[in-house]
């Protein structure tokens, strides 16, 4: 193996195993792996700014629309709003707002309204086997109930024995929370797995990880305790 | 003049750029080309999605500027715990901007960065809160009254459902799963679905008329006096 | 309630120490991977359909792929990606152009492509499946290939022109495929493609999420706006389908062992604080 | 000219505009009145409990910024905390407010002022103490408000607004340390660790009624009142399309697919 992949595999060791010891405590070794994690992600953000840029803008531009010189423009002016000037930023900010809401907006009213409408419409009820019809009538029914839970400004609608309504929705929900919540543990197991097999799979087979495994664990514990507490190195007394 | 040009044309903008997206989608205008069957509002929201996109772009560094001015001061100010963190993570934005620049964001070089740490940290850091699930489920997860205890059954037939030899050993549970997402859970989804949707078009709405203007960014002075 | 009396066992059960649960958790995860158990995984209709939907595509068909995962899903998604482009290579006659929603993706795309190695079904970059690059703008992305892919970009990710390359012959928007396959760890995402392609195009739409993601997904299922839903947790099920074991079928011990452990511990906690709250009472 | 199979989403937008655009001019002459909000009668017990315990109560709008989409979770979150900082006053408890993104800190030291001087305690507040700046960075804000709860042990945390994947973090170390806890996102992901570990829930799009019931903002009000329009208009279209369906019509299905 050479030295590049072996530097790579040992790095994104150790950052995995300082990020783990947040669970237990805050320590140096985390904070260290997150700043390297956040300066990372901001870089990584103007890499792939830069790359577009230059594909969808610049290529275009390069084959004669100049009307890109305009974008760029506007595309500069975004950073106006860290200077005196701010106010012109909001040019090329209301362009990227106005799409995003003419998008988001005309799809959302099929997509996410009507649709969902029309496909409620379409359960059948009646002429299916009863176990079918009565989880059909089961859908519809919270269906119903979980819109009618949303509807705030009516508040006769809520009164009295019409609660019931509104708490039946709450039931509704929660079971859909539980569902939701061990789909959770799932996903986040799994991403724990895929780290801890690239440690015991990649990492520690490699010359001298096993003995320096546990010098790290010993390390981290060390960080975690409180600097006043530590014999060393003493905290620096302010003033 | 000056409210007129720092915030009546933004939000005029706004405005009209949303009404051609959806115009465009909604309706075929006139002149509509004999070739293509298409409106003039299509090739006009082709060019405006693409600028879009180079705007976008463009705002991908707005992360950098923002962390710069927040730990440039945590170094001048010298941070008790903080500055030489701060540093380090400068030192990081500055190598990764300038190596995938320099070399390209494919090329073997970056990408041996992005595998050393950006690819290892963020898969980490969001795992590590399957660790903090776990005490959640040990302590927080109660039959304490109905609701509480609806959450639970749900929870625990899902679990093992999502255990492979669990549901190969009790294929009960596969059904009762798939009811459980098919019924309940993509009902009350629905639900919550159609308000959510409701609260979209709502806040499309009323940043349209400029009256949710949080966009705009920080006041001029001219605006907070008025 | 008073501190001062003895603590019961079942409060002692109740604060364990959350050091205790974590360690736990670690053995149950650490334990199958020294010593694989080769649980049996059972194959789901959603897997199925999924797997059917590819399989019985018309020769020729183009699908456009999304790569919108970003690094923290990469053991869920990454196994699922790779899992389906062994299918669609081992099935042939298909074109795979990808793109990414995400930062990550292209080079993310490189490493699943590593593991696929295409070579080995003969398929060519270029001929078989390209990376058409990371677009910005998630949603303004989306509505712009759908409109026009060649207006939004003219070169692959490595900059390269379109107009080289066999497979991109005759692609001009949306209506140019017959499938969409999104891979994504991002809510904006998953949805957004449904808003941006599904909605105006009808393209169907193969859809696989984290697992945690796949409940607010549901109704877009049930009202046919997706044609199948796969958490990418399930990747083992898509594997033994493709029969191309991998990291997902490993994952099976892990996920069981530790998911006892999880069940073990709603039980034991319940157990405690009923326990301890008649003993209070008592 | 109109494009078939969009006419009646067309429609359905023009109907949902006339909605909300006429629920915010009726409300600016009278404010719709809004149901209970069972999330909110938990504020007293939770001032009661920290008067009674001597120990403050913690505040987390989470993350986002007023210039993003998730904006509106954050001035709802804002309006809870006006006033639950007037409650708190009242109740001689102290407030802590966690600061994600500084531009919110001057709009959250106003807030929290004149709940104070609404309560007649201004001499009481201290804007150093309760207002703080944390982070702007997801972990470090995590991190730093987990030794909040650690140090101070307050024995109530109230969270509304945008939360992400350090919901889960907070609503357990808070849990950890006896804190009665009020949360409320709309965040889909983060509700569902909310439901399991907190002991008062606002749900989804209810965090948005607190906020417009609290703060008296006509705009935040009327909206809402358009919006419940709207889904009275989705429960009818949906109950009579289900019950026309059963009797073999498919005249609604058609109509929506116009």
């Amino acid at each position: 193996m050479d030295f590049n992949t072996v530097f790579q595999i040992w790095a994104a060791a150790l950052f995995t195993i300082w990020v783990y010891s947040i669970a237990f405590r805050d320590n140096p070794f985390f904070k260290f792996a997150e700043h390297t994690f956040v300066g990372a992600a901001a870089g990584h953000e103007i890499v792939m700014g830069v790359d577009n840029v230059i594909r969808c803008g610049w290529t275009p531009f390069a084959r004669g629309a100049f009307v890109y010189a305009v974008v760029f423009l506007l595309g500069f002016l975004l950073y106006t709003r860290y200077s005196k000037y701010f106010w012109m930023s909001r040019y090329p900010i209301a362009i990227m707002v106005g799409i995003g809401i003419g998008l988001s907006m005309r799809a959302a009213v099929t997509a996410e309204f009507i649709a969902q409408i029309s496909s409620t419409a379409k359960i059948k009820v009646l002429g299916v086997d009863a176990w079918t019809g009565f989880s059909n009538i089961l859908f519809i029914v919270l269906v119903l109930t979980v819109v009618y839970f949303f509807i705030f400004t009516f508040p006769g609608m809520h009164g009295g024995n019409l609660g019931i309504i509104s708490r039946f929705a709450r039931y509704g929900m929660m079971a859909a929370f539980g569902y939701s919540f061990a789909n959770t543990i799932l996903s986040r197991f799994n991403m724990i797995f895929g780290r801890l097999d690239f440690i015991m799979s990649q990492w520690l087979p490699l010359p001298g990880a096993m003995i320096t495994f546990p010098v790290v664990l010993i390390l981290l514990v060390y960080a975690m305790i409180p600097a006043e507490k530590r014999p060393w190195p003493k905290p620096i007394q302010p003033g | 003049m000056s409210l007129m040009v720092r915030r009546q044309i933004p939000i005029l903008i706004v405005f009209v750029t949303a009404l051609i997206i959806m115009a465009d989608y909604f309706l075929q205008l006139p002149p509509i080309d004999a070739v293509t069957k298409k409106s003039w509002t299509s090739s006009l929201v082709t060019d405006i999605q693409n600028w879009g996109i180079v705007l976008a772009a463009f705002a991908l560094g707005f992360g950098a500027v923002n962390l710069s001015y927040l730990h440039t001061r945590h170094i001048s100010r010298r941070t008790k715990g903080q500055w030489p963190f701060s540093i380090w993570l400068l030192l990081i934005i500055i190598i990764f901007a300038v190596t995938g620049i320099r070399y390209g964001a494919t090329s073997s070089t970056y990408s041996w960065l992005y595998n050393s740490s950006y690819f290892a940290l963020s898969a980490t850091v969001y795992s590590s809160l399957g660790f903090y699930m776990t005490s959640g489920i040990y302590r927080a997860l109660r039959a304490r009254n109905l609701e509480s205890m609806l959450l639970l059954i749900v929870g625990a037939i899902a679990i093992m459902r999502n255990a492979p030899a669990i549901a190969v050993a009790a294929p009960i549970v596969i059904n009762m799963e798939a009811w459980i997402s098919a019924i309940p859970t993509t009902s009350a989804q629905r639900g919550i679905m159609i308000g959510a949707a409701l609260g979209a078009i709502a806040l499309g709405i009323r940043t349209m008329i400029g009256r949710e203007t949080g966009f705009l960014g920080r006041l001029t002075e001219a605006e907070k006096g008025g | 309630m008073g501190g001062s009396e003895q603590k019961g066992i079942w409060s002692r059960l109740e604060n364990v120490p959350r050091e205790i649960l974590y360690g736990l958790l670690l053995i149950a995860f650490i334990i199958p991977m020294v010593r694989p158990i080769g649980f049996p995984i059972p194959i789901s209709d959603e897997s199925k359909r999924w797997y059917n939907w590819i399989e019985n595509l018309p020769d020729g068909s183009v699908i456009m792929i999304d790569f919108g995962y970003s690094g923290g899903g990469e053991p869920e998604l990454g196994p699922m990606a790779v899992a389906v482009y062994h299918h669609m290579f081992r099935r042939g006659g298909l074109k795979a152009i990808a793109m990414s929603t995400s930062t990550e993706g292209p080079l993310l795309w490189e490493k699943a492509m590593a593991e696929v190695n295409p070579g080995q079904y003969g398929a060519q970059y270029g001929v078989d499946y390209i990376h058409i690059g990371f677009i910005t703008g998630t949603e303004t992305a989306m509505a712009a290939v759908g409109k026009d892919l060649r207006a939004t970009t003219s070169t692959d990710y490595k900059g390269v022109s379109l107009d080289q390359f066999p497979i991109m012959e005759g692609i001009t928007d949306a209506s140019s495929f017959d499938t969409l396959i999104v891979y994504t760890t991002g809510g904006d995402q998953s949805e957004g493609w449904v808003r941006q392609w599904y909605t105006p195009y009808q393209v169907p739409y193969l859809c696989s999420t984290l697992a945690m993601m796949v409940p607010t997904m549901l109704p877009y299922r049930n009202a046919g706006q997706i044609v199948a839903l796969l958490a990418g947790a399930t990747s083992g099920q898509m594997e033994s389908l493709v029969g191309k074991p991998a990291r997902g079928i490993k994952s099976a011990d892990v996920i069981t062992t530790t998911h006892i452990l999880v069940l073990a511990y709603v039980v034991l906690g319940n157990i405690a604080y009923y326990a301890s709250k008649a003993s209070r009472k008592g | 000219m109109l494009v078939t199979g969009r006419i009646f989403a067309l429609g359905m937008l023009a109907v949902l505009w006339i909605f909300i655009i006429g629920g915010m001019e009726l409300a600016k002459k009278k404010l719709p009145t809004f149901r209970r909000l069972p999330g909110l009668d938990a504020l007293p017990e939770m001032m009661g409990r920290a008067t009674e315990m001597n120990r403050p109560v913690h505040f987390t709008t989470g993350l986002g910024s007023l210039t993003e989409s998730v904006a509106p979770q954050l001035v709802a979150g804002l309006a809870v905390l006006g006033y639950a900082s007037e409650m708190a006053a009242k109740y001689g408890v102290k407030i802590i407010y966690s600061v994600y993104a500084a531009q919110v800190m001057p709009i959250a030291t106003e807030l929290m002022r004149d709940a104070y001087i609404r309560a007649g305690k201004i001499e009481e507040f201290n804007a150093e103490d309760q207002i703080r700046y944390l982070s702007g960075e997801q972990f470090a804000y995590a991190s730093a408000v987990q030794g909040i709860a650690e140090r101070e042990r307050p024995a109530a945390n109230i969270m509304i607004g945008p939360f992400y994947a350090e919901s889960m973090l907070f609503s357990e170390t808070f849990f950890r340390i006896g804190a009665i806890q009020l949360a409320g996102t709309a965040r889909g992901y983060q509700i569902p660790f909310f439901a399991v570990v907190c002991d008062y829930l606002l749900i989804a799009e209810e965090i948005y009624a607190a906020g417009a019931y609290l703060s008296k903002d006509p705009l935040q009000a009327g909206s809402i009142r358009g919006q419940d329009l709207g889904k009275i208009v989705a429960l009818i279209l949906m109950f009579v399309g289900v019950v026309i369906y059963a009797f073999g019509s498919n005249a609604l299905i058609d109509l929506l697919k116009m």
